[in-house]
């Protein structure tokens, strides 16, 4: 398995990050020169855009579950306008093509958003974010088939740059979703976003205090893999759309299943943050061993 | 500051020694770049990481470099938890994954000041490396260490010449070491002094300095999903407003970055 | 933690079991006098009954997955008769109040079930599934709340039984839907069934064989918790009927997050397929540890 | 058939002992209730169960009492997956939970019937306890065991003067034990088959009888959760329609229920 089409992009291999799980800025601050030459994925997702500047949510953001992760990060982020001015020339300096996700809370913003991103030509892609469960906006866009067509119908003429949306797993009946996408013009769809979670109450300070700053968060990583999977399924009998496939990434018998279940790419997230080469180490696996795939598939 | 290389390496566990209530975990790494102290590396057992309680540890683990000595890194280790657990279990012949060194140490201290170590617990760590490395060049320093009993105070034992204090007064002076710290710079106020420890020694610290106009750097911590600036989860509040990530804007930081440590008490997982 | 009242019943611990994973029928056998004498739980849920018998889903049904279990069981029953008849004469010997769940796929169906159910002096409440993942009743009553309301409507007259609604968390808002449940006359909800989930192809046969006999299923098991912790906590804050919660409770510390969380009652599931004993394990540890409960809490 | 207390009871391991490509696990229970040949108990590491690959194991895991002795427990362990390998590391003083004994075992045969037992891989294990009771009042009875190779073979000195097929010829009958089954049926047609082993194995020897119409005791394998019935999750499906769940109707069930095991192997878990 090497080369991959994906919405008119030329990809190395079929594995990239999942958005917010990988900061290659601080990255290559951290690593030197070694993040361009080994970088691990085959397109880069940047974090969440949105129209402001965002500090993100209160202290604890991290809880550990059995077998993954609950975050509340809260999308923090320099707004549009410093994402454009400080990330974007050195995310363009990065070997791979650029995927840049937003989020809004209105079709306005979601406008105001596509259309300064998508009209850059440092980005390949834009992939909208319609299921962040950790941010108050009052509705989930994404979580119903109707109110996603209706923002879409609205975004979608505001960019010729391929539009990926990233459907919340927090829903009835994803394929619906899944399907209204495609019905306005979605160029693909990415799932797993993380799944609506809640940390206990740490009781490590005085007075008992949530475990996240924000009270509830999102599931990543193995424990949200089977959801995962079954959404992708769902997803890929429904839909023609190419489908970037995430959630509980491990190594490449996740990755390998995702796409014998119709993904076209896959996305690793909290892996990532297990071992930072791990996009690097599934893609690999996934090229060497085309012969067993064949000898597992009669 | 060494740049860590993108891959994590296996490494090979040579020792795990008990000092006192806490064990030192010995590791393999002649080749590996050389950590400048206060820099830390994420650890995670190479077999049976997970399995413990709650089915954790699933994340990496952050732990200060102690020491570095014969091609070896030294780590010290508190048993607080599923993967500090898993650590303290390994013992020569085992493996680890080891990424880092990563973060932002230690900076000497300003021209015409003098180091003054504090540190508390386990956070005695990072202190261990500075001071081999303020001896090696032969700067004068004061190192004092708090810890909860005698048995903690062992791990004084790690460094040279600290004054101890205890919180039940077994060893040393009978109370807290902030109390020593106060004494020390009413000695010498042209201190710089650099801190380690539970937040709420580090807010003692932090306030202590800041009320005497005394630059101290703060090795923080916080919980930690990947170390290298990835999840934006090891936030602490900036007095400026807004959050830097200790993994990657620390874990030492100035103290006048911040209006106060309580605020990151709260944060998992956070070993007294 | 001691005597617990649950819609007019009086429960000698807050620890019952999930649906479905416990035949006390089964037990008796293989445990003889010892299950009467350490009945693990303080009321006994029956498996879900059906009006017609039912054989189940084809074997493979059981997966593991990480840190959890992944079940396509398919609600095998002797059916509604079978159940009266056979079962509930057996079930009434147990030294604890009988709740009897039961799922239609229409809401005569589920009128007939309730009737016949509620009248029995046996049966002290009635679960009601609107939510089970593995069987195709075309749609998923629970998943929304207009539908359930309908349901509940027509089904609610039917018996003066306490009325147990088992919520689906397969749903945008599961709150929305506890107070769709509340509002049309439930007596009180449990959470969360299984999420919908997906085992790998199997590659063990020659041919690639589902995972699953059924394909599709729900997973179980700890890696659900954060998830029913998070669905728990926004039913209590948006109804005030009495909450079964449960999804992931393996001890003490999950019990009682949940209880915390607002949950009258705490159910436990795969954990008894460890250790049958778990529920009493549970109850005896919320017992035991008030002082240290109530240290935590200032 | 020996009742199990709903009490999993945590048991020592007394050893742990490498048999060719299997392991002997001895565990301590001298006071638990005398298993019957055939059953099973359910076996969880009392340290570190999960955290293995894909953080497995998390069930328990079902293993027929091979022998039962000295007040010890056998189980005769074949490392398949996550569950069998973590039991396979156990060694003396580790500790395990144990939930039995389980299930239908083996029922004498008909009167005027000799016992044939015939076994294929691990699927030994319960022929061992049974033939030990055969052995025990004096019951004649042939026995013949199929191993994939050598390494395998092994295993056959478990029990006692056995007939030995392997795949690779490597030892004894080269070829399929079900062809020394074969030629005993037709030397001693009043026979009474007990078969334990693979699914394609066990199929061979139920169509086998069938044919010659000789009773048959099959002890099936199939996934298990639970092991007493609760999860439904073990079934297979039956002759007359329907399923039985192999926990609690089983495993030894009577090869006329069935119509073809086949179907069974699907299911995971359920090693060669
Ligand atoms: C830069 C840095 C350097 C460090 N250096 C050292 C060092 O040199 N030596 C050392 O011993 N430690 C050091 N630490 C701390 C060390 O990383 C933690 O002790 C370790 O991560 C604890 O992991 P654990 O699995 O043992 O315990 P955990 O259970 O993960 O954490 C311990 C505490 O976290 C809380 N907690 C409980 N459940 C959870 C959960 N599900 N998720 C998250 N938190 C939970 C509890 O209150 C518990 O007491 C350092 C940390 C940082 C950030
Ligand atoms: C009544 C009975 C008696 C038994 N007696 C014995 C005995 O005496 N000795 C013995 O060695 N074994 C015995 N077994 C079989 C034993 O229970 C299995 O080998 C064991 O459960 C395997 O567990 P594992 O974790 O090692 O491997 P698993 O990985 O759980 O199972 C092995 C196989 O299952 C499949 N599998 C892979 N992934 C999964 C997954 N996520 N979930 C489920 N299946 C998966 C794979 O194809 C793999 O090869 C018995 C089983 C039964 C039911
Ligand atoms: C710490 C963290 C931050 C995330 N931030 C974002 C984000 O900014 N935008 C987004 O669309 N998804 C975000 N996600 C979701 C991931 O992109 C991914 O969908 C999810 O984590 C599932 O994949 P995983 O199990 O491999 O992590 C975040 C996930 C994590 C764990
Ligand atoms: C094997 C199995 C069978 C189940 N059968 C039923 C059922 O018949 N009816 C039902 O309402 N829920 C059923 N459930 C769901 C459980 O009652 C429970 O809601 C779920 O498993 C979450 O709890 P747990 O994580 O403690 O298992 C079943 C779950 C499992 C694992
Ligand atoms: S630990 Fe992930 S950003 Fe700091
Ligand atoms: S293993 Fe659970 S019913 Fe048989």
């Amino acid at each position: 398995m090497s080369r991959v089409e994906f919405c008119g992009l030329t990809l190395a291999h079929p594995v990239i990050n999942g958005s917010g799980t990988f900061d290659a800025i601080a990255a290559r601050r951290v690593f030197g020169s070694d993040l361009d030459e080994r970088f691990p994925f085959s397109a880069y997702v940047s974090k969440t855009i949105t129209l402001r500047p965002r500090a993100g949510n209160p202290p604890p953001r991290l809880w550990e579950a059995s077998a993954g992760l609950i975050n509340s990060i809260g999308l923090p982020n320099k707004g549009l306008r410093g994402y454009l001015a400080d990330d974007l020339p050195e995310l363009a300096r990065l070997p791979v093509p650029l995927i840049t996700n937003v989020m809004g809370s209105t079709a306005a913003e979601v406008i105001a958003l596509v259309e300064a991103v998508g009209e850059r030509a440092e980005v390949s892609a834009v992939e909208l974010n319609v299921s962040c469960p950790n941010v108050e906006t009052g509705l989930d866009l994404g979580a119903d088939p109707a109110s996603l067509a209706a923002l879409l119908r609205e975004v979608r003429p505001h960019t010729a740059k391929p539009l990926i949306v990233k459907l919340t797993p927090n829903t009835a009946d994803v394929a619906l979703v899944a399907a209204a996408a495609e019905a306005e013009g979605a160029d693909a769809v990415s799932l797993i976003n993380t799944l609506r979670a809640r940390a206990p109450a740490s009781h490590r300070s005085h007075r008992a205090a949530p475990g996240l700053g924000a009270g509830t968060g999102g599931l990543s990583g193995p424990a949200v893999y089977p959801v995962a999977l079954a959404q992708v399924a769902a997803v890929a009998g429904r839909v023609g759309l190419p489908i970037v496939g995430m959630g509980g990434v491990r190594g490449e018998r996740q990755a390998r299943e995702l796409l014998e279940a119709g993904a076209t790419l896959v996305a690793v997230g909290t892996e990532t943050f297990r071992d930072p080469l791990a996009g690097a180490r599934i893609a690999a696996a996934l090229r060497e061993t085309p012969a067993n795939r064949e000898q597992r598939a009669f | 500051m060494s740049l860590a290389s993108l891959e994590r390496r296996r490494l090979t566990v040579t020792g795990n020694d008990g000092v006192g209530a806490y064990r030192v975990l010995r590791v393999s790494d002649p080749h590996g770049p050389p950590p400048s102290p206060g820099q830390f590396s994420m650890l995670t057992a190479a077999e049976r990481w997970g399995g413990g309680v709650d089915e954790r540890p699933h994340l990496p683990r952050a732990f200060s470099v102690a020491r570095c000595k014969d091609g070896e890194a030294h780590y010290l280790l508190e048993d607080v938890g599923p993967g500090t657990r898993r650590l303290c279990e390994l013992r020569a012949g085992d493996e680890v994954w080891v990424l880092g060194p990563l973060g932002r140490g230690f900076r000497r201290p300003r021209e015409g000041r003098r180091a003054v170590l504090v540190g508390g617990g386990v956070g005695i760590a990072p202190l261990a490396i500075w001071q081999d490395e303020l001896l090696d060049r032969g700067a004068p320093h004061a190192l004092m260490l708090g810890f909860r009993d005698g048995d903690h105070a062992l791990g004084a034992n790690l460094l040279r010449c600290a004054r101890v204090a205890t919180d039940d007064g077994s060893l040393g002076h009978p109370g807290l070491v902030t109390e020593l710290l106060e004494t020390e710079l009413e000695d010498d106020p042209r201190a710089e002094v650099y801190a380690c420890g539970p937040p709420p020694m580090l807010e003692a610290v932090r306030s202590l300095c800041e009320r005497r106009g005394v630059p101290a750097q703060l090795a923080l911590e916080s919980g930690m999903a990947c170390g290298f600036g990835a999840c934006f989860g090891c936030v602490v509040p900036t007095r400026r407003g807004g959050y830097l990530r200790v993994c990657v804007d620390g874990p030492v930081v100035d103290a006048d970055l911040l209006d106060s440590v309580a605020a990151i008490t709260t944060g998992p997982p956070c070993p007294a």
